[in-house]
């Protein structure tokens, strides 16, 4: 699964994009699986939002692993 | 119409006036001079850019519905923005002004809550 | 800034920025192509000029309390005035955009029920 | 006492300015004396508002022979 990290998300992360192995789930386990990979990303978790394929996830949506993720902390454009 | 770019905002954005339209309502977005009460030179902004300009479009199409605007223009630029220059021109084509108010009001409102654009650093004076 | 004048309103308007103000807000209000379901050509305003400067100059600094605007700019144009050319032209300056919005809208809203400023005829086209 | 005319005031009393003799009193005895001179006003009283010396008149202000008057019917700037 391809993964893109924005502003806060992707200096926590260290990257702006990366491959994480993931077999498919709810946004639930796929945290679990970014968490393992990037424990920095842990205070971000509670404010960030999921975006699968360039559109924001909607709760409960489910994430396969030829998906594009986005994740996108607290937005501040304008 | 959508635009996301590294250059200034052109003041006059050029705007096709349309004969129904008896309002054009414009709004600059200013980068100030202090960002937490520090002085600044500039703030950097990005952009998950194909999902902001998809959200974008569909946010001024929902918007020019829903308050009765007849053409809608929204500019953000990207990257460093300097001081005293616009990070986000919002414009709005209407036959009677209070839809066009109501336009640019809300779609700021929409936009700060929602599309994927950050100010990412202030870079100190 | 007040300004009654019978050319055309320049656009842009030349707007000072100020460091503590990151909204520019800006409205023209535009003649249509018609008045009263026939085509026209354009309007014709006049005003009592000096009581119309004095209350637009009252009204600007009244609102720009109420709201928290540091500047405000109003342009009329008197005399004849083109299909597709502003007649009026507004604009504020201050620091969060909300202000300006609301500014903007009381000032059109009040312009409009007070100042003696009066649309005299539609030339037919 | 000095009138002005403007708008619809100025083509009913077929003039933008005018010279009216009065020894001075409220908006009623201005009214009446305004339409004496120019009775086509008649249909736009109820809609004008008196202007004295680039003012509204406020409800029971006196009108004096020096002042000028403007007549304001229904604006409709913008």
């Amino acid at each position: 699964m391809r993964i893109l990290f924005f502003a806060q998300a992707a200096d926590a992360a260290g990257t702006r994009e990366a491959s994480l192995p993931f077999p498919g789930g709810d946004a639930e386990a796929l945290w679990t699986e970014l968490l393992r990979a990037y424990p920095r990303l842990a205070p971000l978790r509670a404010t960030t939002r999921l975006a699968r394929n360039g559109q924001y996830a909607a709760p409960g949506e489910r994430f396969a692993e030829g998906d594009v993720v986005a994740l996108i902390p607290p937005v501040s454009g304008g | 119409m959508v635009a996301l770019l590294t250059e200034p905002i052109p003041r006059p954005y050029p705007v096709e006036a349309l004969p129904q339209c008896g309002a054009l309502a414009e709004f600059y977005g200013i980068v100030r001079g202090e960002e937490a009460g520090e002085p600044i030179r500039a703030l950097c902004y990005e952009a998950y850019e194909p999902m902001a300009r998809q959200m974008l479009k569909a946010l001024a199409q929902e918007l020019a519905t829903k308050h009765g605007c007849h053409k809608v223009y929204v500019v953000h630029r990207l990257g460093e923005v300097p001081v005293g220059e616009a990070a986000i021109y919002l414009a709005a084509l209407s036959p009677h002004r209070k839809a066009a108010f109501a336009l640019l009001s809300d779609f700021m409102d929409r936009l700060k809550a929602d599309i994927p654009i950050w100010k990412t650093r202030a870079l100190p004076l």
